[in-house]
């Protein structure tokens, strides 16, 4: 599965099925980063993984919501890292709570941070930073040192060089492969995105291999009208899948609101773990793929999920064709 | 005062004391749940200088145009002045030492401030689970003031929590400092269904004000440990009308914190 | 001079001349941050620190030009952190090389890091973290534990408690103002800016007070229509200057292109104490005002500079007004 | 071959040698001056899938309207699939392990590839000094290979630089790898108008070919320090038509580079 680095010159064309692209890239055992904070959460990509009965994957989210909660209870993640997992309805993640306290239907690892301490080591990853030293962390639970909570992580704690204070030392955390659906990208893989950004900036570069889903494939010279949005450039991606409604329940910026009765639907169908079964045949292995599940919602669903226009004036970065604009002896 | 008017919830005292706390023109940490109705809350009275921050990269500019369901909803996306990275909030604005307060929700509060959020139990076989920290931890070690914003549950106030997930003053103000967290920061008030809770000396909750329907009485019944109540305790001012008509008809006229619309309690939801 | 940060609300509005927030913000002895990665530089607001006759300012710019020598041939800065200083022609920058060669118009203290080291230092700054580890600067003349240059550095050295492997340390650095030229600000100072961008982000937020400089004050609603380019936001910022073609001879997206012929007739012009006088004579003292300096420059060479416009796209982050957009029971 | 061509310049070949070295769809970290025109001519010829990254946080997705004076002159604007922050480029590319090589150009270096722009003479009173680091040192520190392009000068090339602005292998392989700088990083091959030198074993410089039009004898008496040469050293092969071609043609049609049209040496500049 393993492609080499080179693979990913900025100029192939990489848009592909989803099912390629997780079939080509996540490989059993794998460190996956899934991109997204709450807005833009890789839905279909996530879906697909589970159908495909991926193993042993240590899954690193940020902020986990019930696509987490889903993957965990198809029994596909065995390490989880994050700063909280829940329904924000809000209500329990059903599936997050049995693999922590039944084991059931396996036992799930779990390493947990702060949102800041864990943008420090996705920072710390996508840099190949040694570490970061914060306030953040100290004489909590996470502080290990301190209060013997029986954590698990990855901090270390010790005095400043520099004033003698206690500091806590974030390392980087790095991935094999980060996914996210962000709103347009180019076949190459100049993908953009906008609205709340969170971690993925950094979290998406802590990966060596990155598949973009995207609402729209643009050309590239949307791309370049608009360069500061753009979120990773061509070279980093391996796969671009074209996957309009990819992230729903959770929203996206300018495409679609969250879908909010959702959670309190998934809430109640998977208070048991037979009845999250039922609700994973209907909404997962039991069709293909994501247009299997846009016609499961119906359209008139997900049209009443559109967001009025709400658009930014164009800017103009300027293009300079001479060599000298000015005159000159 | 029209005699229509419903009775004033425990939740309503507990959302206008909350908000009572916030200064004008102060920059706010807000979390998910009591802390976006609460900090709307003082935009819209007295306080319209705030600026409200989300962990997640949002600095607001405006009231939204509907009350979000939690700091993540693309509902903050239209009432932004600034959108980035939660470097941007938790990092430049939380860290960097350029917030004035904080605001939480949380599960449960011991009598030195410190919150649990991540389970009952042993962190490493828990009998009961909860979410986490999210950016809770943050606020907590980091903001000047935390203000922690509860409805009053005995279960929700042990002697001590069973994980920190949020430190507060740990075992007494003493202890934070040993931690190698800043000086100058921690928990400031706890605000309840029933009280409102100031900490003291070393760090200790102590009873400021009681909600009038309730007593100093009911108050320490409601905790599992021995509660100081402050030598000048009262009774806590009632919403007045314009709070209460702010709130119900332009902070949450769908009710949807106030009446709990949006958890869809006790209906029926089918896709 | 000192104003309290409660002063910085998001509603004051901010807009002043510049020679009033100069006069208000910068003090003698202050430490100044810079703003600008080569596009974006705020020369307007330098020729009116050198006007007010401002003294022993600490300036730190990571990318400086012929801005930070004229301030240093005028002697108003006594301590300059940076990574380079030249002219890019390339050529000599005079006056920097006088001041470190023969201390003229007066001794300047220099504190050198690298680009991605500086980078570094803002970014701790901006958020008062303690420090951050690096694997750059190791072994070179910035490297003075190994190297026993000379140099002057806040770096320390030490071994990775996590690798064991030797890292640098680098630290938080502050400043009292930031000053920065953006493209369009709202009076209250959510400034937004688009190009290449280089420290500004960091550099801007390690500063306690800020001085917003604009080619274009915009409503609001501009600003909140595309909150993704706010570089600050406005409770940060002490003063908001409405300032056009306030970075020349440097170029600004999307509005001017750099005047390239000024740095050589700037290299040609300060090749001597004298020289140097009488250039300031002629741009800076003998005026009063930016309008003064673009009457100087003429229209024509103004027009000259201007670029085709190279437009983004409209794109939209969608309002949402309904509580819930789709049928539930 | 057209007999009206003007011969080709030293400049040239060491322009035209440079861009050889650029391997199809690697990534690299191209620095100010002469790196940007050999970048853009291997992108022009042999290496269209080559990713430019510049210091201040652009990755070019195409050639520019016209050649760049410098890394952050504002035609790049235009020109790039990714604007942002210097870490997008020196952070995330370059330290994070996704640069193949740097590109930089020079004042001075030394038997070990160590560079010097920062200073003639004492660091704290220095006799000259230069414009110093910008990026260059973490190109030097981090780059997988870092490829070195000056003129060919002798006060250019001392036994060792009075400062070390950019690390090559210090006094040595070993040295560097002591210093923490990861191991495969360093000086991968200095070209200048006279010469291609590589590094071996202790990572000292050795002549590896020399311009046609120059000899070993001329490259070595061209430095302050006893100059290794490779066993299998050999003449350069002179640009071919199409490289000429392309590069004044295509690349440098105005001869910003090629003829130094953008430093208006001997014009008179007045405004």
């Amino acid at each position: 599965m393993q492609e080499g680095k080179k693979a990913n010159m900025s100029k192939d064309n990489k848009l592909m099925s989803m099912s390629e692209a997780i079939d080509r890239y996540v490989a059993d055992g794998d460190v996956l980063y899934l991109g997204g904070f709450i807005q833009q959460e890789p839905f279909a990509a996530a879906h697909e993984i589970i159908r495909q009965g991926k193993r042993d994957l240590t899954v690193s989210k940020c902020a986990a919501l019930i696509l987490v909660d889903q993957m965990i209870g198809a029994g596909v993640i065995s390490h989880l890292i994050t700063t909280f997992t829940w329904n924000p309805l809000p209500a329990t993640a059903h599936c997050f709570v049995r693999a922590l306290t039944k084991h059931a239907p396996r036992k799930v690892e779990i390493e947990e941070y702060s949102i800041l301490a864990l943008n420090l080591a996705y920072f710390a990853g996508a840099l190949d930073l040694p570490y970061v030293a914060t306030k953040t962390m100290l004489g909590s639970g996470f502080d290990w040192e301190q209060s013997n909570s029986g954590v698990k992580n990855r901090l270390k704690f010790e005095e400043s060089p520099f004033t003698g204070e206690r500091v806590c030392l974030v390392p980087p955390i790095k991935h094999d492969v980060g996914i996210m659906q962000v709103q347009r990208s180019d076949p190459y893989g100049n993908a953009q995105a906008w609205g709340m950004l969170g971690e993925v900036r950094y979290g998406l570069q802590s990966c060596e291999k990155l598949i973009i889903c995207a609402e729209e494939i643009v050309d590239t010279d949307i791309v370049i009208r608009d360069p500061n949005r753009t979120l990773v450039p061509a070279f980093r991606v391996s796969a671009v899948v074209k996957e309009p409604w990819g992230s729903h329940p959770a929203p996206m910026a300018g495409y679609y609101d969250m879908d909010w009765p959702y959670n309190a639907y998934y809430e109640k169908e998977t208070r048991t773990e037979e009845l999250f079964r039922e609700f994973m045949k209907k909404w997962v292995y039991g069709i293909r793929d994501r247009k299997d599940y846009l016609k499961l919602l119906g359209q008139d669903r997900l049209e009443a999920l559109r967001p009025e226009r709400f658009e930014s004036d164009p800017v103009s970065y300027g293009r300079l064709t001479t060599h000298f604009g000015v005159p000159h002896a | 005062m029209p005699e229509t008017r419903e009775p004033v919830t425990l939740i309503e005292q507990m959302i206008v004391s909350a908000a009572r706390l916030i200064e004008d023109k102060s920059v706010l940490m807000v979390g998910t749940q009591w802390p976006i109705i609460v900090s709307l809350l003082a935009k819209c009275l007295h306080a319209p200088g705030i600026t409200i921050c989300y962990e997640g990269g949002a600095v607001l500019d405006k009231i939204p145009d509907r009350i979000p369901f939690f700091t993540g909803d693309p509902v903050v996306n239209s009432s932004s002045a600034l959108l980035g990275d939660s470097f941007d909030t938790l990092g430049m604005v939380l860290h960097g030492g350029r917030a004035d307060m904080a605001l939480l929700s949380a599960a449960s509060v011991d009598r030195y401030g410190n919150i649990n959020t991540t389970c009952i139990g042993d962190y490493a076989s828990p009998k009961m689970r909860f979410g986490g920290s999210g950016g809770a931890c943050d606020f907590g070690s980091l903001a000047p003031k935390t203000v922690i914003i509860l409805e009053h549950d005995k279960r929700r106030f042990p002697e001590k929590v069973d994980f920190i997930t949020t430190p507060g003053y740990l075992k007494g103000k003493d202890d934070r400092m040993t931690s190698g967290l800043r000086p100058n920061t921690g928990p400031h008030a706890v605000v309840t269904t029933l009280g409102l809770f100031h900490f003291y000396e070393q760090g200790e909750m102590v009873l400021r004000a009681y909600n009038p329907v309730s007593s100093v009485r009911e108050v320490r019944e409601g905790v599992q440990f021995d509660l100081k109540v402050h030598k000048d305790v009262r009774p806590l001012d009632p919403p007045s009308e314009k709070e209460l008509h702010v709130l119900r008809e332009q902070v949450d006229p769908k009710g949807m914190y106030l009446k709990e619309e949006r958890l869809f309690k006790g209906k029926e939801v089918v896709i």
